[in-house]
């Protein structure tokens, strides 16, 4: 019974603080681009004030959208909203661990695809439609590189579940394994890919011809854009979750003891930063890259994550 | 003088009428009554049966009996088709055609009926004859030709047929010494232990090339698809058809005789494999020269090439259960053909003509907007041909190949590859006659002969999967008795 | 009685059959209430179809599965006179591979022959190329069923002999086979549904990757079952058996309300529909439920099998040797593409077809379903429910038909909990819905839409110009660039037209070409093949009888 | 007895002989007359077979051959030859020399055929049976090398002679005459065939390469 109230508030606790730090993790990473790109940047908190002005600007509706146009949006934030509060954050053992199934994590990121190219579809602009099916064409191969990386976890930890994974990849301290450099290379790629930002993707660029999630939110408007814009925030958050608890398990939390939460937390936070910081550099040292060359780009993770998990066996035969 | 030589006889005596007196109609009408008697004759000779020459066995009065309803639904449909075309032909040459319908199917009847070789052969003459001047009935070019191609193929087939029947004659000298016992079929199985196996054999090849060319078979086919496409319908493409039964009903039992005597230690070869190559040539043949068929009445007379040609395989499969399937197949197939033929008559009457050139697909396409009843009755005719399900057809053919699986499992390469080619080009041609836009033309009555088509097509639905169990008992102790 | 002259015909009823004929009936019914109800080739078709589950004995299997065969053959050409004929061969040829397969002793060569009859009639890759040209042409009620419901027979027939009748002589490669089988497919169909303009098309590739995705999980299970590993035979079993069932719900569901569109608009191009949703909207979202499980979403019907399948190929990766861990992982990728290759397909045709603006007046002036086939979606889309929200309670009561199949299976409980997600969703909206009551303002104002800077568009285009926004061919450039090229060729024909069915068409002609010099032989010349026949035959019987 | 099988050896040899002399020949009237010589031989082997085996059917057929075959049936050919101007060579589908080699070759075939498969059976028949099958084989044959339908006919007639020469060397075999008849009457259907296409100017040439018109027609 114990066990089940401390799950259940560490539980609470995961999701509200998600829900609250995503859109600060946005506004870090801005700063961070900006210090970086030695500009002062915007504030902090930009985001929040961002997303309350959405909230009070009244909603406009294109009129050759049909009924089903603010459906996309919430559909979006949905499914990122519920990937959120499955994977692991500062602790493992969540009562959502149970259902954080990797596996239904890559279907809630399609489903929320899928509704945001459907949203860019929506008023059957140009720029939407661009961007939808370049968007459908990352998603091809992001899919397919993911489910490959997750065959090398999955082979690793002998279980799916993302709880699982964290609670046997902080278990057994694994070294620095030659898949698992693969695999997170793979990942990284992925992941980049997925969260909209560069090289695939530029978040802050305005040049519609070039973007991609920008081009799909480009009709919308007020909450609606609240709406996607907080779900662009979740995402990110989600896929920094997803990496640290496969590859920086260490330090995380149990639900069931009180004790270990606070170290929990803080370590979360800094991995968290570390992780921004690290997005950042990459992204001010690369350029966007065209958009086909995406699937290259795409593809070679899709290999690496194949040769991740035949290293795995290389390794368990040689006993490595 | 026993009572099968009054049901031989009978056609004969109707054909010298017939070819004496009346005019087309008369003649017509008398023709289908005549053919009507002869159908209750031959259905009597059940109850009666023959003696010497003529001791019928079941097989021989089952196949009678056939042969005297397809006889019966021609000559009804025929009626009609010399009410339409009397004028195309003087008054004596329509006593002539229907004098050569009754000594066909006199012919096939004495061919089913005799018990001895000789007068088999004779039957087959006979035949050959009467169709020759039947085919040429119209004297168009054509029409010589046709008949031209038919006779000379033809008197060479009854050439070495004869020399078969001499050797076989030989062979049996060993066994039953001179005289007529050498050539009674009973006789000759009786004792095909005791024949001369070698020679036999040597027999056996000019029987198969003398009555394969009656039956069709690939590469003695030459003759059929010319003829079936020139001269009257109903005697050409209808009636026909009964002279190949007889012909594949002769070739089974002098294999018969074959088998016996290599089953018995003799030096007779297995006549299997000579069988399977004609039958297999026949079908692949048949297969690719669908393809380019434009008139009908030629189309399916490839489609019997193909038919008599799966009969033949299954005959040289063997084994009572392979035999049986080809018996039924014969039976199946030979109230098949008549009724899609009959169809065809009866569609080529709603577009215009009957008379041969009438026959192009190109004629028939979109039938149903002329009657919706015929134009569906000829689809299901030629879908039956086919051989898929519900199509009586298919029992027969799921038993011949299945047991060619069992028997001879690679000959079931070339019959499965061989069947789905010729299936797949016959159904081919059910599109365009069902659904090809059609001229605007007027809704014309389908006729009572159309009820004849149906009763076909119930027939070897019935027969193939409702069998009664005399006809199982029947077929499956002629397969047994024959294998 | 009826049936093969001296054995009648023996009918036989066990658990896989029922299931299969629980799949059959609801697109019956939903077929029925489309339209077909009053012809009659559509009830032997199904007929055809019952007969096939309800077979005690091979010939009642073949009799009922060519009878299907035939009646859905000229279905097919009351639709489209010309691939009614390719149909017929296929189906011929499924039906000559199986009737050997059923009386050769359990082997390898009957289960070859039957992976080959059965397979053509599924429609697996190689043997596929038929079905996205014979699906379409019918009217839609036998679309549905042939997509939903004939395939699932062949599928049956392949199942019945794999697990069961075969079952004596198993080899582990068999499973191996239909994996690769069906990967291909998976690819294929996926890719050729993004690619296909003509809506129907684009449903029947879907319905060959549905195949692909159950003949894997076929495959999976017959080699574990071979291997004999229960747990991997059991999800194989699973991931199949429900794949199977969702798909018969959701396509017949999508092709019927193709058919609405098709009558709506008279049109089934995704480049001439668009803007659906307005004019049908009681239709668009019967199609969204029919795309979501196409797509295999969350919370979708499509998901658990799909979910299942992933599992079972994990599972499967994590044993045997380094070739069987390079194969699966392929594999994994494979099914990875393949599923947001079917995500795509999905979203372009909701896209395209229902959402943007109208690209002709017909789809503008489109009407929403007629009352029959409406009903015959609802109960379909009803049905989709609880296959969506409750796939474990399903899996419970498949478990004697996996028990059948394979004896010492075990079946590990379902780790998707989709109801717990719809929890949590519902917490999540719960919340926003709460903020934005709290600090948002309601309302929304409809102004024109910004069309990217095009100018406004002439009285006489209502929708506006339909070139200024993307068509289903433009939806799928991308995708043609990358991957269609690559899989399919420059001109983006079908691997197996261009590599099995082209040299096939070129040997007939060839053959037939002989054939006319044959028929157009000279009297003197048909003489001349008897007689050379005769002399060969003489030579033989005398070379036969000498030596 | 050696007698009878030495004189029915030799009369068989000598149809023989004509049988292949006809291979080689160009002109219609030449083969007529060697089908004519072969005809008469033949009624004198069937005459000496009835004498043999004391058979009236076997009489009956050598009279009828006699009168038919050895003298009706040649004069309608040389009628036909006379009434068409066909006095020219006839033109040949193989060289004379091959068709020859193939005339050998059958005969070769058909002992290879008959003797080793009649061990069994009564000797005397043995070469008669041989030679029964080459002469149907040549006449075939010539049915074959031969563009000239009379020509064909011919080869034709031969092959007949052939059987019935089989037939009159079986032992006791029923039916002999009745089988010569029926041949006849094909055989008389087939010259009356060729006279009546002829007359009624249906074909401008009895060339069978000639009259495919069904090419030119419906198909």
């Amino acid at each position: 019974m114990l066990g089940f109230t401390l799950a259940f508030i560490a539980t609470c606790l995961h999701v509200a603080l998600c829900f609250a730090v995503a859109p600060l993790l946005i506004g870090t990473t801005n700063k961070l681009r900006a210090w970086l790109l030695g500009r002062r940047g915007p504030p902090l908190l930009l985001p929040y004030w961002h997303l309350a002005k959405l909230l009070r600007k009244s909603t406009v509706l294109p009129d050759t959208a049909t009924d089903l146009f603010t459906f996309w949006p919430l559909g979006a934030m949905l499914a990122m909203a519920v990937s959120v509060m499955l994977i692991p954050g500062y602790s493992t053992g969540l009562l959502t661990g149970p259902a954080a199934d990797a596996i239904t994590i890559v279907g809630l990121f399609a489903l929320a695809r899928a509704a945001t190219m459907l949203g860019g579809l929506e008023t059957g602009a140009g720029f939407g439609g661009a961007g939808a099916a370049r968007e459908a064409l990352f998603g091809i191969f992001a899919e397919g590189a993911l489910l490959v990386l997750l065959l090398a976890f999955a082979l690793l930890a002998r279980t799916t579940n993302i709880d699982g994974i964290a609670n046997d990849f902080r278990a057994a301290h694994l070294g620095i394994s030659v898949s698992l450099g693969f695999a997170l290379a793979a990942m990284l790629a992925v992941a980049l890919t997925e969260a909209g930002r560069i090289p695939t993707d530029n978040p802050s660029g305005h040049l519609e011809l070039a973007m991609v999630h920008e081009a799909m939110a480009l009709d919308y408007s007020g909450r609606l854009l609240a709406l996607l814009d907080y779900a662009g925030a979740l995402r990110l958050l989600a896929w920094m979750n997803l990496i640290g608890t496969i590859f920086l398990p260490f330090g995380m939390a149990r639900a069931g003891d009180v004790l270990s939460w606070p170290l929990g937390l803080v370590l979360w936070a800094l991995k968290l930063a570390v992780m921004a910081v690290a997005l950042c550099l990459f992204e001010v040292s690369r350029a966007k890259m065209r958009v086909f060359r995406v699937p290259e780009f795409l593809g070679a993770a899709l290999l690496l994550g194949m040769l991740a998990s035949v290293f795995l066996f290389v390794a368990a035969r040689i006993g490595a | 003088m026993s009572f099968a030589w009054i049901v031989i006889a009978w056609p004969f005596l109707a054909a010298l009428v017939l070819g004496l007196a009346g005019g087309p109609r008369a003649g017509a009408i008398g023709n289908a009554v005549a053919c009507a008697v002869s159908f209750a004759l031959s259905l009597a000779l059940f109850a009666y049966g023959g003696d010497g020459l003529v001791a019928t066995d079941a097989l021989a009065r089952l196949f009678g009996t056939v042969s005297g309803f397809v006889g019966l639904t021609a000559s009804l449909v025929n009626i009609s088709y010399v009410m339409g075309d009397a004028a195309r032909m003087p008054v004596r040459r329509w006593r002539l055609y229907h004098a050569l319908f009754q000594i066909v199917l006199g012919a096939s009847l004495l061919g089913l009926y005799a018990d001895n070789i000789g007068l088999l052969w004779a039957a087959m003459e006979g035949g050959t004859i009467a169709m020759t001047l039947g085919v040429s009935l119209y004297r168009s070019p054509t029409g010589l030709e046709a008949a031209w191609k038919y006779f000379i193929l033809g008197g060479v087939g009854i050439g070495l047929a004869l020399f078969g029947t001499m050797l076989v004659y030989l062979a049996a000298q060993p066994a039953l010494g001179p005289g007529l016992r050498a050539m009674s079929f009973a006789a000759l199985a009786g004792q095909a232990a005791h024949m001369d196996g070698a020679l036999l054999t040597l027999a056996f090849l000019f029987i198969l090339f003398g009555y394969g060319t009656k039956a069709a078979l690939v590469p003695l086919h030459g003759w059929l698809p010319d003829a079936y496409a020139e001269g009257p319908a109903p005697l050409t493409t209808a009636l026909s058809g009964l002279l190949i039964n007889v012909a594949l009903l002769a070739i089974l039992r002098f294999r018969h005789l074959m088998q016996a005597n290599a089953a018995a230690g003799g030096s007779a070869m297995h006549p299997g494999p000579f069988l399977l190559t004609l039958g297999v040539a026949s079908l692949f043949l048949a297969a690719f020269s669908f393809s380019r068929r434009r008139d009908a009445r030629r189309f399916f007379g490839f489609s019997s090439i193909e038919q008599s040609g799966l009969v033949a395989f299954a005959f040289g499969i063997g084994g009572p259960v392979a035999l049986f399937g080809g018996l039924l197949h014969m039976l199946l197939h030979s109230l098949l053909k008549p009724g899609l033929f009959l169809a065809l008559i009866r569609a080529a009457q709603l577009r215009g003509a009957a008379a041969p050139g009438f026959y192009a697909f190109s004629h028939l396409r979109g039938l149903p907007h002329v009657n919706k009843y015929a134009g569906w009755l000829l689809a299901l005719c030629i879908f039956a041909l086919a051989g898929l399900p519900p199509s009586g057809l298919f029992a027969s053919e799921f038993i011949i190949v299945s047991q060619t699986i069992q028997i001879n499992p690679w000959m079931s390469l070339p019959l499965g590859l061989g069947m789905l080619l010729c299936a797949v080009a016959i159904l081919r041609q059910i599109g365009p006659l069902l659904f090809a836009p059609a001229p605007r033309e007027t809704y014309r009555k389908a006729g009572w002969e159309a009820h004849l088509v149906t009763l076909h097509l119930l027939l070897v639905f019935a027969l193939a999967f409702l069998t009664p169990p005399a006809l199982v008992r029947l077929l499956g102790q002629a397969a047994g008795a024959l294998q | 009685m009826f049936g093969l002259p001296g054995h009648g015909m023996q009918l036989h009823l066990d658990a896989l059959s029922i299931l299969f004929a629980c799949i059959l009936l609801p697109q019956t019914v939903a077929a029925a209430l489309a339209g077909m109800r009053g012809s009659i080739a559509f009830w032997v078709f199904v007929l055809g179809m019952a007969l096939t589950l309800a077979a005690g004995d091979g010939f009642t299997l073949i009799f009922g599965f060519e009878l299907m065969s035939a009646a859905s053959w000229l279905l097919v050409m009351q639709g489209d006179v010309k691939p009614a004929t390719f149909y017929a061969g296929v189906a011929i040829f499924s039906g000559a591979c199986l009737i050997p397969a059923i009386f050769l002793p359990a082997s390898s060569l009957a289960f070859v022959l039957v992976a080959l009859g059965a397979g053509a009639k599924a429609g697996l890759a190689p043997l596929h190329s038929w079905l996205p040209r014979a699906h379409p042409a019918p009217p839609a009620g036998v679309s549905a069923l042939m997509s939903g419901g004939m395939v699932k027979i062949a599928l049956y027939v392949l199942i019945r002999y794999g697990f069961v009748v075969l079952a004596p002589a198993q080899q582990p490669w068999w499973g191996t086979v239909l994996m690769v089988a069906g990967a291909a497919s998976v690819l294929v169909g996926a890719l050729r549904a993004v690619l296909e303009v003509d809506l129907k098309t684009a449903l029947a590739c879907s319905t060959v990757e549905h195949v692909g995705l159950i003949a894997v999980g076929l495959g999976v299970a017959l080699r574990a079952k071979a291997l004999g590993d229960a747990t991997l035979t059991g999800l194989g079993l699973e991931a199949a058996l429900l794949c199977a069932v969702a798909h018969g719900l959701f396509k017949p569901l999508l092709f019927i309300g193709a058919g609405e569109v098709k009558h709506a608009t008279g049109t089934l191009s995704l480049n001439w529909l668009g803007g659906l949703m307005r004019g049908m909207p009681r239709l668009g979202a019967l199609m969204l439920l029919g795309a979501a499980g196409m797509a295999a979403l969350p919370l979708g019907p499509g998901f658990a099998p799909e979910f299942l399948l992933l599992h079972a190929v994990i599972q499967a990766a994590a044993g045997g040797g380094i070739l069987a861990r390079i194969g699966f992982s392929a594999l994994l990728a494979v099914l990875g593409l393949g599923a947001a290759l079917a995500l795509a397909a999905a979203v372009r045709i909701i896209g395209i077809g229902f959402l943007g603006r109208p690209r002709s007046l017909h789809a503008a002036a489109a009407e929403d379903a007629r009352r029959g086939p409406f009903i015959a979606m609802a109960l379909l889309g009803a049905l989709c429910v609880p296959v969506a929200l409750l796939p474990g309670l399903l899996l419970g009561v498949m478990t004697p038909v996996i028990r059948l199949l394979a004896p010492d299976a075990d079946t590990p409980p379902l780790t998707y909990a989709p109801l717990s997600l719809l929890l949590l969703a519902l917490l999540a909206a719960l919340a926003a819905g709460f903020i934005q009551t709290r600090f948002g303002v309601r309302g929304l104002r409809e102004v024109p839409a910004w069309h990217g800077g095009f100018g406004r568009p002439p009285a006489w285009l209502p929708f506006g110009d339909p070139h200024t926004q993307p068509s289903g061919a433009g939806f799928a450039e991308p995708v043609a660039r990358v991957l269609g090229r690559g899989l399919l060729g420059a001109q983006g024909q079908d691997p197996s037209e261009h590599f099995l069915l082209g040299p096939l068409l070129r040997g007939q002609r060839r053959a037939v070409r002989l054939a006319e010099r044959v028929r157009r032989a000279t009297i003197r010349e048909r003489l001349a093949f008897v007689f050379a026949a005769l002399v060969l035959f003489l030579l033989a019987l005398g070379l036969g009888q000498g030596g | 007895m050696s007698l009878t099988f030495s004189l029915a050896h030799l009369m068989g040899g000598i149809i023989l002989l004509c049988g292949f002399l006809q291979l080689s020949q160009r002109r219609l009237a030449a083969m007529i007359t060697l089908y004519q010589s072969e005809a008469l031989v033949l009624s004198a082997a069937a005459l000496w077979q009835g004498f043999a085996q004391h058979e009236l059917a076997l009489y009956l057929t050598g009279l009828i051959t006699f009168a038919l075959k050895g003298l009706l049936l040649p004069w309608g050919l040389r009628e036909i030859v006379q009434r068409f101007g066909m006095i020219r060579a006839v033109e040949t589908a193989l060289p004379m020399a091959v068709s020859m080699i193939f005339g050998l070759a059958l005969i070769g075939i058909a002992v290879l055929v008959v003797l080793p498969s009649t061990e069994a059976s009564l000797s005397l028949t043995r070469e008669d049976l041989a030679i029964a099958l080459s002469v149907v084989l040549l006449g075939l044959l010539l049915m074959i090398v031969r563009r000239n339908a009379l020509a064909q006919i011919i080869g034709f007639l031969s092959m007949e002679n052939g059987l019935v020469l089989a037939a009159i060397g079986m032992p006791g075999m029923p039916f002999v005459a009745e089988f010569s008849v029926a041949l006849l009457v094909l055989l008389a259907f087939l010259v009356v065939g060729v006279f009546l296409l002829r007359i009624r100017e249906h074909f401008d040439t009895l060339d069978l390469s000639g009259i495919e018109q069904i090419e030119r027609r419906g198909r």
